[in-house]
């Protein structure tokens, strides 16, 4: 499959080779240059509500910077972007209010807040408490306080974590903390989730589980699509319901798992052949 | 005009001692990561082993010599003795123990020398230099332009083009991947204390004779001046710290010229300002670090 | 800057939401802490300024009245200190100038109190106008100052601040007619109520004025990190992009905790200003900026509790080393030598090997044995 | 203790003074002994120290030893209020003497006033001190620097009439006070460039440059010593060679050689003016007692003219304790101060009264030449308001033979 | 013969212990491949044998010498080289200073120089980017860079902590065969901690299972591939 040409009629989706179902982000033609490097170069994709996209590609394809321009951390040269139809300046403070939530590559959890403060931290936006009444200790603060952390211990519970709420992230086993990374991103109730290489470190048993999570993850009461990096190959396949590849910076294929898999510019370019055994 | 040269000249050779001061700062900053508060109070020692050396033996070589052998000696004391001791938990410990070095240093020196002001003699002509009948310079002047000169090239070379540069630079970045790699990370330290104590003596003795004199706490405002210095440059850079410094030597100048000597430090806050909120990491900073 | 706080160690006891007060007392700082548990969190930390209030009242009747000035200045620190506490320890920003705040403070206080006297409106109700007008001020300042600090990291924020304690006596200076220069203003106090006596000591009057400043700053701040701004606080702290993804205003959030603690540093500073009953700039200069932070790292940057071991340190450390320097023996040629000197050195001394035995400061220090005594429990329990 | 009931400071009732006990009498102070400021300041408290310690050794005063307890405040306003009210309220001192420092001493004026504690001989020229109104109390010492401002104008008025003056001040209280007095005399068109500097940036080229550039010729200086040296040095540097007229703070040849080095010839010709003899007129029998004392009792610590000031205080509150007489009372000691009348060291009088606390009137100019320092001339009195600069002619005294006054 | 031979080995963090007396032999020449699940101390175990976490007890013998006292710096000379989890890229130092570093102590100059090109070669997208900093660099283009300063040193054993971590997987298959054509001419021997299991087996010879700190199994890589029900037990899959 070729990259979608500017002026194809249905740019939004072309790219994911998606019926379109309402696209919750769109992308068109983004560019990022970093001094006289290029990054991105022209790369359109939409995420339909209610999909799981991937987006793959060597080393240095510009996965994390797309991310990067979708958070508002990398202003593109060029191109638009549309979030549930309505155009769509980011700014990295007000994704969570907006319905998009990252995680980071690594774990990126507070470590001097514990487990639980780090889940209420993720939905700081949604509480409606003032700086006045959280000075006064203030009663509106206190019911705002004790429903966040009924709504963060419900999440840790839904992890499987929720007995860790009291410990430090340091001290805890590293799939421990991507979950709690997880149920951080996820108690600030996004409509749309961007996981960075959220299988990094883990096991092959964790990444089962973390398979059949963001599988379900558009199932959920608060649905949500996905867009995720990754270079685990396994997972991708799995969860994905469309794919996006990249290399030096532009759109080489997109389409299902199964097109993926057989198209040969991304087994040249990122599969490689399988170690033989 | 003739007032405005007059000034100009006056500031930069003030700056070029801010600038040697900086230089020390930067240094450190750059071995090991820590602004040492220290600086001033560790030159003072030192500028008084050189003062009792020139007084009794007349000898300023010999004295420049001795300040500056003391001067590593004691940077690679401190670090060896002291700072190698601080738990890096919190940044700001080494900022306390320094300051506790401070007040130690201080009290020792007052209790040996006493908080009489001494006279910081040296061997050089000290009538300006006229041009056009505006005194631009003086002998001493040209001997600070070219000491400081020296150590910036010197240490530029030894950061950029020598093996010991780099693995100074990358013991204080990453000292555990650079322990990997062979790099003796402690002797790093204390080589990189060493050489920015020497640097702030060499500075130290610069300093005096344009100062009241030599006393405990004679470089208490130094201090001030060459971390200001340092911080508009930018403290990873050797040149941003010259640049800096003579920035800062020229604001005094200008200000208590046209202003009155009472406005300076406001002066040095408003450019301060000015320049970090331009470039939050001094003006030689370099590329923004990528965070995501 | 990343001030980091040392993790504490997994809690080894099940947290248990119902714990009586006192429970929670000696574990408060020690088990991590559960945010938003049932009660009043106003009604908990009023319930604590009251119990505090009313000791400190007994003692101010116990003791003589140099002890209750000292008590006073301990005070009037100590509402300088939960702010940089706050600002250093949980919001990583370090700041070597909230002496200059403390003085935004002190001279809009002097300056409204001999306004006050001037127009013969005399009483102490005076300083309720005057003492909030300097945390005024001090916020105005912190604003402006908060606002570059939150572009600046380490220690190019250390210059900033360095360069606006240097600022104070410059300023004086410049306006020497508002702020009479190096000579300062003296400030006008009104005596004690009559109602309390005619042998009442002004200290014991001062003292109270000042606790009451500092239990206010202390309730206020502790409502405040128990919230979800001194989450935000710590969260930015500790990664300011995870911060943001989190839907936390870095700057604001930054801007936020520089301007609270200059207030609370413009009370202390006006706090300081009554007790005192002067102010002068050499007061609140680059020296005063340091000692408040070396208080507030050896006090113990984790918890607010550092910021009262901070306050203590503060009046108690300069006081015991010249008394200690003062017990020894010495011969005239000595003592001409010595003295002033040798107190210094101990307090240098002092700082050094506190800051080399116990990094956490003396709250780490307690917080340490606290739960090697809570861990040595359990395991007997168990 | 519930001290309700026990005011512990009306000093009212003879037999309950604080500080007083029937053999020993407590003074305190506060001093910079370290810190920027200690250079040579940090002599004043240890020299009087020695001077009480000799009087001691020659039986006290009304048999009572005088007890001196000297507090560091290294020159910061925020401990002097500690340590005095330490000195009051905790040591129970009889009274302060001689606080050193404008700013660190005002902070304390309302306390000790409110406390009623007495505020001997403040080691500082501001005019603060002299409020008796406000503050009963409080005493200065030295000549305010506005007279001081007055006699070194009256002398280069009379001496250098027609040359162009200038003035060169501290920015604070010191400069500013001496800058008035100079143009009480010449006017205020009479100084043609007026300078300041501050005391924490020793750079002051500019400010020299000005001078050289405006031409003038006299230069009369408010400046510490530091300073005073600076600027010798610096307009030499420059080539400039004005006539240096230099208060008596920062005019001490001893310190101002010290700070010049090999330099110090730069300090010939330079013109002084002082209200003590001067340290190395070793022909003057009050500077052969004080070193008689200072090698006895102040382990011969270099001979200054700070030690001549500590000395000269410690002779003064003795001569008043002598005066307040064996019931001593603060009430008491007020009045002997205010009844006036005290000769010793100082050239000109002390002019104590109940409507006056400022402290000596009178100065002397004095020149350096030779490398040596030595007053010459009369010794000139006037006021800090308009009065003129006249002569003061009464002969000077010399010390008893044991060197302690008598009642 | 035993290249490295670890007897009994524990360590931890502070009070806690991590490591429970290990023990585990490294034949000369081979990739030895430790898995486990995470949290199971095989970091901790890298990290005690070059002495960054200070062993509370037992011993490390490589090549016949005892490493107790051995310093940190001092391992890369005697032929350990250690890639450390995650980010062990100078962050402040460009590509090439990176590289450079690695090869800084050692005297044969010529040689680090052809080590340098090489690694060049191998990962090409460092080539590309010789004079960017450290921290531009994507995820996945560090941990190149860790793994290629690692080569520069022309160790004899290798100590890697999840080299595909972020990798591309085509890049990942480049490495592994890499560490086994390096393994097969000179000899190289390779310590590879591995959450990628299958990678990691097919090159290994052997496999070592750990659990809880303590090494549970170790066998044949070939057994551990094959055998499903063995596989199932230890790693779970
Ligand atoms: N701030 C920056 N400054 C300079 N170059 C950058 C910056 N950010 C990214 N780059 C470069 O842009 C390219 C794309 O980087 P990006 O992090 O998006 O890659 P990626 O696809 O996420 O790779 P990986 O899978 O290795 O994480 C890389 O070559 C990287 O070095
Ligand atoms: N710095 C540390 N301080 C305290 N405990 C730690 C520290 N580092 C690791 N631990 C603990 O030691 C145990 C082993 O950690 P280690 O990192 O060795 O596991 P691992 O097998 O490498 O796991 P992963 O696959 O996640 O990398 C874990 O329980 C972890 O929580
Ligand atoms: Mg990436
Ligand atoms: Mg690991």
């Amino acid at each position: 499959m070729s990259p979608p040409s500017p002026d194809s009629p249905d740019t939004g989706t072309a790219g994911t080779g998606i019926r379109n179902t309402g696209a919750s982000l769109e992308l068109r033609g983004i560019g990022v240059n970093f001094g006289g490097l290029v990054a991105l170069e022209d790369v359109s994709l939409a995420v339909p509500a209610g999909s799981v996209v991937g987006v793959i590609g060597p080393n240095g394809a510009g996965k994390t910077t797309l991310f990067n321009v979708v958070c508002g951390f990398v202003d593109p040269s060029a191109g638009t972007m549309t979030f549930e139809g309505a155009p769509f300046r980011p700014r990295p403070h007000q994704l969570a209010r907006r319905g998009i939530v990252r995680t980071l590559q690594g774990v990126g959890l507070f470590r001097g807040l514990s487990v639980l403060e780090n889940v209420m931290a993720g939905a700081t936006h949604t509480s409606k408490a003032g700086f006045v009444s959280s000075l006064f200790g203030l009663p509106r603060s206190d019911r705002e306080e004790r429903r966040l952390r009924t709504e963060a211990l419900e999440l840790l519970g839904e992890m499987g974590v929720a007995d860790q709420a009291g410990a430090y992230p340091e001290t805890l086993p590293y799939a421990v903390r991507k979950r709690v990374a997880l149920a951080r991103a996820l108690v600030a109730r996004p409509r749309l989730l961007l996981l960075d290489e959220p299988a990094g470190g883990l096991s092959a048993e964790d990444i089962d589980e973390l398979a059949a999570l963001v599988v379900g993850l558009p199932a959920r009461e608060n649905a949500c699509s996905v867009m995720l990096v990754e270079h685990h190959m396994d997972l991708v396949m799995k969860v994905c319901t469309a794919i996006v590849v990249l290399d030096f910076g532009r759109v080489i294929a997109s389409g299902t798992p199964d097109e993926i898999r057989e198209n040969p510019a991304v087994t040249e370019a990122y599969l490689g052949a399988e170690v033989s055994s | 005009m003739e007032r405005f040269i007059f000034l100009t000249f006056d500031g930069v050779s003030r700056g070029a001692i801010y600038a040697a001061f900086a230089l020390a700062l930067v240094l450190i900053w750059r071995a090991a990561r820590v602004v040492n508060f220290a600086q001033g109070a560790m030159a003072v020692v030192t500028a008084y082993a050189a003062y009792m050396t020139y007084n009794s033996t007349g000898n300023y070589l010999l004295a420049l010599l001795v300040g500056l052998v003391g001067g590593l000696l004691l940077g690679a004391v401190v670090e060896r003795g002291l700072m190698r001791f601080v738990g890096h938990a919190n940044p700001l410990n080494d900022v306390i123990v320094a300051l506790g070095l401070v007040l130690l240093l201080t009290a020792i020196v007052g209790m040996i020398w006493g908080g009489e002001y001494r006279a910081a003699n040296h061997p050089f002509d000290t009538n300006a230099i006229e041009v056009g009948g505006i005194p631009l310079m003086t002998q001493y002047d040209l001997f600070i332009y070219g000491s400081v000169a020296t150590i910036v090239v010197l240490l530029a070379l030894l950061f950029t083009r020598t093996p010991i540069g780099l693995r100074m630079r990358a013991a204080a970045f990453a000292p555990e991947v650079s322990r990997l790699l062979g790099v003796r990370v402690g002797r790093m330290l204390t080589l990189g204390w060493a050489l920015a104590s020497l640097v702030g003596t060499l500075a130290g003795i610069l300093i005096l004779p344009t100062e009241l004199g030599l006393h405990p706490h004679a470089m208490d405002l130094v201090f001030a001046s060459a971390f200001t210095a340092a911080v508009v440059g930018g403290l990873d850079s050797p040149v941003g710290a010259v640049v800096g410094g003579i920035i800062v030597g020229l604001i005094l100048s200008y200000v208590s010229g046209y202003l009155g000597a009472a406005v300076t430090p406001i002066a040095v806050l408003v450019v301060l300002l000015a320049v970090l909120l331009l470039r939050p990491g001094g003006i030689f900073s370099s590329v923004r670090a990528r965070t995501v | 800057m990343t001030t980091t706080e040392k993790a504490a160690p997994q809690s080894p006891v099940p947290v248990t939401p119902q714990r009586s007060p006192l429970q929670r007392f000696v574990t408060a700082g020690l088990a991590p802490a559960l945010p938003g548990r049932g009660g009043s969190t106003l009604l908990r930390h009023l319930i604590w300024v009251a119990v505090g209030a009313v000791a400190v009242y007994f003692i101010s009747y116990g003791i003589e009245p140099f002890r209750n000035y000292q008590l006073a200045t301990v005070a009037a620190y100590l509402c300088v200190t939960v702010g940089l506490t706050m600002l250093t320890g949980m919001n990583g920003q370090l700041s070597l100038g909230h002496g200059a705040f403390m003085a935004c403070g002190a001279y809009t206080v002097a300056l409204m109190q001999n306004e006050f006297s001037d127009r013969n409106i005399l009483g102490n109700w005076t300083l309720l106008v005057s003492l909030p007008l300097g945390v005024l001020v001090a916020s105005i300042a912190g604003v402006v100052i908060g606002m570059c600090a939150a572009r600046l990291r380490g220690p190019y924020l250390a210059g900033v601040t360095l360069a606006v304690a240097l600022v104070v006596p410059a300023f004086t200076t410049r306006f020497a007619s508002v702020f009479n220069a190096d000579q300062g203003l003296s400030v006008y106090i009104a005596p004690a109520p009559a109602g309390l006596g005619p042998y009442f000591p002004p200290e014991r009057w001062l003292a109270w004025i000042a606790i009451i400043c500092a239990m206010v700053a202390v309730l206020l701040i502790a409502n405040l990190v128990r919230s979800r701004f001194g989450r935000s606080f710590k969260a930015v702290r500790d990664d300011e992009v995870a911060a943001r993804l989190c839907g936390i205003h870095v700057a604001r959030t930054q801007v936020l905790a520089f301007v609270v603690s200059a207030a609370c540093a413009g009370l202390g500073g006006g706090v300081l200003a009554v007790i005192s009953s002067s102010v002068s700039p050499s007061v609140f200069g680059l020296t005063l900026s340091l000692n408040l932070l070396l208080a507030i790292v050896l006090g113990g940057l984790g918890s607010l509790f550092g910021a009262a071991w901070g306050a203590l340190l503060l009046v108690v450390l300069p006081y015991a080393t010249t008394e200690l320097a003062r017990s020894f023996e010495m011969s005239p040629g000595m003592a001409n030598k010595l003295e002033g000197n040798l107190p210094l050195a101990i307090f240098g001394l002092t700082l050094i090997i506190v800051m080399l035995l116990a990094p956490g400061g003396i709250q780490g220090a307690f917080r340490k044995a606290g739960f090697a005594i809570r861990r040595r429990l359990h395991a007997r329990r168990t | 203790a519930c001290s309700d009931e026990a005011p512990s400071s009306d000093g009212g009732t003879t037999e309950n003074v604080p500080g007083v006990t029937a053999t020993e009498i407590l003074f305190g102070t506060h001093m910079p002994l370290t810190g920027p400021a200690a250079a040579g300041y940090s002599k004043i408290a240890p020299a009087t120290k020695a001077y009480f310690d000799y009087v001691n050794k020659n039986g006290g005063v009304h048999g009572r030893q005088i007890k001196y307890q000297i507090e560091d405040d290294a020159y910061n306003p925020a401990n002097t209020q500690n340590l005095v009210r330490k000195l009051v309220l905790e040591d129970k001192v009889f009274a302060i003497l001689n606080g050193l420092g404008t700013p660190t001493h005002t902070g304390v004026l309302d306390f000790l006033n409110q406390q009623k504690v007495p505020d001997l001989f403040v080691a500082s020229g501001s005019r603060s001190w002299d409020q008796p109104d406000k503050y009963p109390g409080t005493f200065g010492f030295q000549p305010d620097y506005t007279v001081e401002g007055k006699i070194m104008a009256d002398y280069v008025k009379k001496n250098f009439a027609g040359q162009t003056v200038c003035h060169f001040g501290q920015d604070d209280d010191f400069g500013r006070d001496s800058l008035a007095g100079v143009e009480k005399i010449l006017g205020a068109s009479g100084v043609k460039e007026k300078q300041k500097y501050v005391a924490t940036n020793a750079n002051i080229t500019p400010q020299i440059q000005a001078f050289k550039t405006a031409g003038c010729q006299v230069v009369i200086s408010g400046t510490i010593p530091g300073f005073t040296a600076r600027a010798l040095g610096t307009a030499a540097q420059l080539a400039f060679k004005p006539q240096w007229v230099v208060s008596s703070v920062g005019a001490d040849n001893l310190t101002l050689s010290g700070l010049l080095g090999q330099n110090k010839g730069l300090l010939e010709g330079l013109l002084s003016v002082g209200y003590l003899p001067v340290s190395t007129d070793d022909s003057n029998p009050w500077v052969q007692l004080y070193k008689k004392v200072n090698a006895e009792h102040n382990a011969n610590a270099p001979f200054d003219n700070n030690i001549m000031f500590g000395m000269t205080v410690g002779y003064l509150t003795v001569q008043v304790l002598q005066k307040a007489g064996k019931n001593l009372t603060r009430e008491k000691l007020i009045e002997a101060v205010q009844s006036g009348g005290f000769k010793n060291a100082a050239a000109g009088p002390y002019r104590y009264s109940k409507t006056d606390h400022s402290g000596i009137g009178g100065m002397q100019m004095g020149k350096i030449s030779g490398g040596a320092q030595a007053a010459f001339g009369p010794v000139l009195e006037t006021d800090e308001a308009d009065g003129a600069v006249k002569e003061y002619t009464e002969k000077p005294t010399t010390p008893p033979g044991n060197g302690v006054p008598q009642a | 013969m035993t290249l490295l031979e670890v007897k009994d080995l524990s360590s931890g963090y502070g009070a806690v212990p991590v490591l429970r007396e290990v023990n585990l032999e490294v034949p000369q020449g081979t990739i030895t491949a430790v898995l486990g699940a995470n949290g199971a101390g095989k970091t901790t175990l890298l990290r005690t044998l070059t002495g960054l976490v200070k062993p509370t007890g037992g011993r490390v013998a490589f090549n016949g010498t005892d490493l107790r006292g051995c310093k940190v710096e001092d391992y890369v000379q005697r032929g350990i080289a250690h890639v450390p989890e995650g980010r062990g890229v100078v962050a402040e130092l460009t590509v090439e200073e990176n590289l450079r570093l690695g090869g800084l102590w050692r005297k044969d100059r010529a040689d680090a120089k052809k080590a340098t090109d090489e690694v060049y070669e191998l990962f090409e997208p460092l080539a590309r980017r010789r004079r960017s900093l450290g921290h531009q660099l994507s995820g996945g283009e560090r941990q190149m860079l860790a793994v290629g300063r690692a080569l520069i040193a022309r160790p004899r054993l290798l100590l890697l902590d999840e080299p595909s971590l972020g990798l591309a997987p085509k890049v990942t298959a480049q490495i592994m065969a890499l560490l086994r054509s390096l393994r097969d001419s000179t000899g190289l021997t390779v310590l590879l901690v591995e959450q990628n299991v299958r990678s990691a087996l097919s090159i290994a010879d052997q496999g070592v299972v750990m659990s809880l700190g303590r090494v549970v199994m170790t066998t044949d890589a070939d057994r551990l591939r094959d055998d499903e029900s063995l596989r199932h037990a230890y790693l779970g899959f």
